[in-house]
């Protein structure tokens, strides 16, 4: 069981971010929430490719040939960026919104009836 | 009433991926073979040492390409949003 | 030439990027320069898209391998039968949808060429459209489930912005916000879900994982993150607090786009069921929980659509309730896969009328998202209590409405009406109480679109629209496109069905011969 | 919004030690851990150290706006343009034609643990720097567009 430490660390991430987003009433805290979630992600991906006594899978100089899984460490490169992205635009309509509404709060900031 | 359900889809997904957490074996993957064949092929078909980079940008070189779209979206997405508007642009939503 | 022909799917996805990464250079030598290199670009990949539907519903499956030298090293020889490069499977069910995206995108590139005239931050616009078009082909069009997930974040990304891109005191930006928060948490859920397949089958690709899948809990967890990721992003009810919001904020061009990208997760959604998870899933079970979200689709969607003043919400609410129909449709075709002799009359049929519906409503939706944005480009409100007697100055786009309002209830001539009657007969053999919901629903479907159609083009001629000018060209130009295939599908449904619908329907069920396709009859 | 005397010149200083190492890590992005996206994303941090520790005013006087969207684009065109060659010289998109053909990048490297040489990786190398160049204009760009949208709250600037 103790091995699973990574997944349970993932789980806990996870469940913390999804928190964050549904329960906080700020938009900024909505947002760390949603970077959360995509950090526990990208762990649970790495994670996944992990094997023992293994390193990375780079071969300059490499002391052994036993090496991780590459692909999910290309799936993890990729989803960070898309995180940078996201992030850059969530933030930048935040931004938006403050400077018209002069409130982050979501109660306020719901003109617009779901 | 929007917490409860928040509350039942945290319960619900904190529940499956514990589950997941326990059932996946951490270290010792079902199956490899795509990443062995990668490990062990890498080198002589990309030339490049970094296998990650050669998974990167030649085996799924595509992804690559969509990622670099999610980036200039993101960019050209940040530049219209602070764009120099002209006043009688805005639609009174009343 | 034959260069260019085989390598149509690379060429679906590198035109529109390429346009797309130069429009703000062309931007800089003036608007007539942008807005002929827009076209052309849209023109191009319209055209790739079509002629790869067409090549498809001739030759079957076209499977295309990306980084390889020729088309036929699908699997490399050393790797034991496995595929280890991203690979494009366009079988005729996403040929369908391919012909769908590229005629509603050239039309809106066409309508957007004069509908943003006065707006500012034109070259920025036109190039997040070509990505969000980019980003929908490639999610049709994709075979690899990774790769999915990256266009549907550009898809999200780009329809995300455009949405925000009128700013309105801030309001549009919150309808942004509010979409690409949601599109990222459906993302993010789609990938655990990928990793969750990854760990246990060591691929990405859909047909390896369709072959290798034998089911386990983690595989019903993996399931469970699929269907709500991309219910979520289809506007199918229980997450459905987005579309109207981003829907009425968007530029209109925008919007009409914004459908056929919801129905590209909608026809993940289908891929996800029918070929990922093939054998595996109860097709009841999953069957049933498809005609629940559609059922209450539809009638939430209605239901909320009535009061509304504002046009494009309320149109809004109607798309709301017509991807209901679509997954009545295919839900119901789905249900009926558990029994053969049940599938024979009536499964056959529900998913015919489904896909079909899947196209009618994509161009008549489109048609009136047009309309309405014509109202707001020459009236510039949107409120129907200040609009009144257009119908004196704007003949065409009155006439338009009429087409698209008809269509959309399903009255005869037009093609709402041929789709929707496949699904009411197949769904009244299954189970009548829904033949019955469905019918209702389109009779408030057709209420609601009267009261708007009087509100906007009847009554008498109000003092400051006195002077009110018809549509532009190029809106009227694209408005007609949409406006005769709306009449030409609804005139002769049974050859649309027999050429594009039927092929797709098949394709849609038989996984074998998705996986076959890729893995090379030995799966 | 500029910093003091000590951090301006420790700035300027720094600057060009992050610039050579985030090229570094872009340029050798085939043999050593690191490529195209993190050797862009350090040298974005190189020039946002310029941009916290100067005033907007100097750091706009220095590099203009217009020239990080045109880096930015040629990355970007210079991506596609490798993967587009392919097509144009017979192959499928996206496909490696340089690697183990003795050219540009083409040293043939066999299977096992070797010190690493430069002119390996075939298309690799190319699509590394045309990332980098992107990463650098992109990012650099979002944060000239935030900190420009924090200092003028009034409409339309």
């Amino acid at each position: 069981m103790i091995d699973n430490l990574p997944f349970l660390v993932v789980a806990i991430t996870i469940l913390l971010g999804l928190y964050t987003l549904l329960f906080r009433k700020d938009l900024i805290k909505m947002i760390m929430g949603i970077s959360l979630i995509e950090a526990g992600v990208n762990l649970f991906l790495i994670a996944l490719g992990y094997r023992w006594e293994s390193i990375a899978p780079i071969f300059t100089g490499a002391p052994s040939l036993a090496m991780v899984m590459p692909t999910v460490q290309a799936l993890t490169l990729t989803s960070i960026v898309i995180g940078v992205a996201t992030l850059a635009l969530l933030l930048s309509m935040v931004m938006i919104i403050y400077r018209h509404y002069h409130t982050t709060d979501v109660r306020e900031v719901t003109k617009l009836q779901g | 009433m929007r917490t409860v359900v928040a509350g039942i889809t945290l319960v619900v997904l904190g529940v499956s991926l514990l589950y997941a957490a326990i059932s996946i074996p951490f270290g010792y993957p079902a199956m490899s073979d795509m990443d062995d064949y990668f490990l062990a092929h890498g080198q002589e078909q990309t030339g490049a040492n970094n296998i990650v980079t050669s998974v990167v940008f030649d085996y799924r070189g595509f992804d690559t390409l969509g990622e670099a779209c999610v980036l200039f979206t993101a960019v050209s997405g940040v530049a219209i949003l602070f764009r120099l508007r002209k006043k009688e642009e805005d639609y009174e939503y009343e | 030439m034959d260069i260019i022909l085989d390598n149509l799917p690379g060429l679906l996805i590198a035109i529109p990027l390429l346009g797309a990464f130069l429009t703000p250079l062309v931007s800089r030598a003036g608007d007539a320069a942008r807005n002929i290199w827009v076209l052309l670009t849209v023109a191009l990949t319209s055209l790739c898209g079509l002629l790869i539907a067409s090549r498809v519903l001739e030759t079957g499956t076209i499977v295309y391998t990306f980084g390889v030298q020729h088309l036929s090293e699908i699997i490399p020889p050393d790797s034991g039968g496995i595929p280890i490069r991203i690979i494009f499977t366009i079988d005729p069910l996403s040929a369908f949808m391919l012909i769908i995206a590229s005629i509603v995108s050239f039309c809106i590139i066409l309508y957007s060429l004069s509908s943003m005239e006065k707006l500012s931050g034109k070259d920025g616009f036109f190039t997040l459209l070509l990505l969000l078009i980019a980003g929908v082909y490639g999610m049709i069009a994709t075979g690899d489930l990774f790769n999915f997930f990256v266009f549907l974040e550009i898809s999200s990304l780009a329809g995300a912005a455009l949405v925000a891109y009128r700013i309105d005191k801030g309001v549009a930006a919150e309808a942004g916000l509010k979409y690409a928060a949601l599109s990222t948490l459906g993302g993010l859920l789609f990938l655990v879900a990928i990793g969750f397949l990854y760990v246990q089958y060591n691929s990405l690709n859909m047909a390896v994982i369709a072959s290798r899948m034998n089911l386990t809990g983690l595989d019903i967890i993996a399931f469970v993150l699929f269907f709500t990721a991309l219910a979520m992003k289809c506007g199918a009810v229980p997450m459905h607090f987005w579309t109207p919001d981003s829907y009425a904020m968007a530029p209109s061009a925008v919007t009409a786009f914004l459908v056929v990208s919801s129905q590209a997760s909608l026809y993940a959604l289908f891929r996800v069921c029918f070929t990922l998870y093939g054998g595996q899933i109860n097709p009841l079970t999953v069957g049933w929980v498809m005609i629940i979200l559609g059922v209450l689709s539809m009638f939430i969607g209605v239901t909320m659509a009535i009061p509304q003043k504002d046009v494009k919400r309320l149109m809004a609410y109607h798309a709301v309730s017509q991807t209901g129909y679509m997954l009545l449709g295919v839900g119901v075709g789905l249900a009926a896969l558990s029994s053969t002799c049940m599938f024979n009359s009536v499964g056959m049929t529900a998913l015919k009328g489904g896909l079909f519906h899947i196209m009618n409503h994509a161009l008549y939706k489109g048609l009136l998202f047009l309309t309405a944005g014509v109202i707001m480009y020459r009236c510039g409100t949107r409120n129907l209590n200040q609009l009144g007697g257009l119908g004196h100055n704007m003949k065409w786009t009155m006439v338009f409405f009429m087409i698209g309002a008809l269509a959309i209830a399903g009255i005869p001539p037009f093609n709402g009406f041929a789709s929707k009657l496949l699904i009411y007969e197949s769904t009244f053999l299954f189970n009548p109480l829904l033949a019955v919901i469905a019918m209702v629903v389109s009779i408030l479907t057709l209420a609601s679109f009267v009261k708007v159609f009087h509100s906007m083009f009847m009554g008498p001629k109000l003092p400051e629209y006195e002077d009110v000018k018809e549509a532009p060209a190029p809106m009227l130009i694209a408005m007609a496109i949409l406006a005769i295939l709306v009449i030409l599908f609804g005139i002769f449904p049974q050859t649309v069905i027999d050429t594009l619908v039927a092929p797709a329907a098949t394709a849609l069920i038989d996984y074998h011969g998705y996986a076959a396709a890729v893995l090379g009859a030995q799966s | 919004m500029s910093m003091s005397k000590i951090i301006r010149t420790t700035a300027d200083v720094m600057f060009m030690f992050i610039m050579v190492f985030g090229f570094y890590i872009v340029l050798h992005g085939h043999l050593t851990p690191g490529g195209g996206f993190q050797g862009g994303a350090v040298i974005a941090t190189a020039f946002i150290l310029l941009i916290v520790a100067h005033h907007m005013d100097d750091f706009l006087g220095w590099f203009k706006k217009d020239s990080f969207q045109t880096c930015e684009m040629s990355g970007l065109v210079l991506f596609i343009g490798t993967a587009l060659a392919a097509i144009s010289l017979g192959y499928l998109f996206f496909m490696n034609f340089l690697s183990g053909k003795g050219g540009l990048f083409g040293q043939f490297v066999p299977f096992g643990i070797n010190q690493g040489f430069m002119s390996t990786a075939g298309t690799i190398p190319i699509m590394n720097i045309a990332v980098g160049i992107e990463v650098l204009g992109g990012l650099t760009i979002i944060i000239l567009y935030m900190t420009s949208g924090i200092q003028s709250p009034e409409e339309g600037k």
